[in-house]
């Protein structure tokens, strides 16, 4: 699973991709970003405030209840601010 | 027809909007909205922080998506002939156009309505972040209630 | 600022709507409306009847008032930083644009609102008459019921 | 008082404009209109049918039942179609 990062998300983390291999016990996007905390103590500031962070499963806006159903590509970033 | 594009160059709007007029010669009615960056933020340019730079980040492949499935969503709610959608990333310094939104139809109100909901939803929709330059050194624009508030009120 | 055209000679929509941009450099959003000559009438090319040229008859100086007139109201509504209004009179062929409105604000629902305003009330007050030259002869324009029901709407 | 005449208005009565000086009876829109249609069978064929025809008492929309008070430029024509 290829993970992205974008904006301050990003610059908190210091990666703006990475590839992982998460436990079969990681389904939803909640658990996703409990486990990448887990990862770094960027990971872990980058995630503490769940609320400022929007999720994309493969492109697509997901909220984090989500499950990943064997998502190719996850996406972390702030709420929007382009146009 | 629709045309989407998301790229890092420079383009003029007023180009984009009489080759769209012209592409378009049996819609009687073009509504258009040029977003472009302002040298200042705050409220005005005097109580304001000047701006010097921005630097539009964005998920490629995702906001070119995002876009597509957004002119479907104003395609099913009105008869729009065309659609444009111009939209800058990378750096961009004041005055320039961030975002060109242009819609024909046959219809005025049509047109108006569609420009303006994919204005709305492009806001809080597409995976684009602005970063201001200021004396203070770089930060990422925070996200508008009022613009969730906005996209809302076009939900059925 | 605001500045009102009426005039017979071809305008430049797209380079009316640059000029407007850069002299409105602390306006975040600027919204268009461009109405187009099209070479046919009714619904559709295909089921319309064509039309060759057309004439814009108007009533000089009530024209420029009723057009000053409904800016003003525009700008008790909604706080304009600027607005452009230019439209043609006289001889006009397909794809020449007949009307242009324009509108800068700081927030962009406001643009919309005002420049839809402006393009409703003007379809029903601005003295101006159209008159389509088509295989059958020369024939004025009828009023269209809708575009009043569409003026009523902004009443207070 | 300058009558002005517009669109097909203007072409029923076969004049763009002329200079009246309508009794002192004529006091309001619909007064003159009955009064112009008076004066010739051209006039009186413009006017047949009052629904079609606006007004503008020096340059302002008026209702057919407003008065005259010492207009100086009263135009007739049907409704706008610009834009």
């Amino acid at each position: 699973m290829t993970v992205l990062y974008f904006a301050w998300v990003k610059e908190k983390v210091g990666l703006s991709e990475e590839t992982v291999s998460p436990p079969a016990e990681v389904s939803t996007i909640s658990d996703l970003m409990d486990w990448l905390s887990s990862r770094s103590t960027r990971h872990a500031a980058a995630f503490s405030d769940r609320q400022l962070i929007k999720a994309a499963v493969d492109q697509t806006h997901m909220p984090h209840a989500s499950t990943l159903d064997g998502a190719k590509e996850v996406a972390f970033f702030p709420p929007v601010t382009g146009g | 027809m629709t045309t989407i594009r998301v790229q890092q160059h420079a383009f003029d709007p007023g180009a984009e909007i009489n080759s769209f007029c012209a592409r378009n010669p049996t819609s009687g009615g073009v509504a258009t909205f040029i977003g472009q960056m302002r040298d200042f933020r705050g409220p005005t340019r005097a109580e304001g922080e000047t701006v010097a730079a921005m630097t539009l980040e964005y998920y490629p492949g995702m906001a070119e998506r995002q876009l597509d499935d957004l002119v479907k969503q104003a395609r099913e709610r009105w008869p729009l002939d065309d659609v444009l959608i111009v939209h800058r990333h990378g750096p961009l310094v004041p005055g320039d156009a961030i975002v060109l939104v242009a819609a024909a139809t046959a219809h005025r109100s049509e047109a108006f309505a569609a420009c303006e909901f994919l204005m709305d939803w492009l806001k809080t929709q597409a995976p684009f972040w602005k970063k201001e330059a200021t004396s203070d050194g770089a930060t990422w624009v925070e996200a508008q209630a009022s613009d969730d508030a906005r996209a809302a009120k076009w939900k059925k």
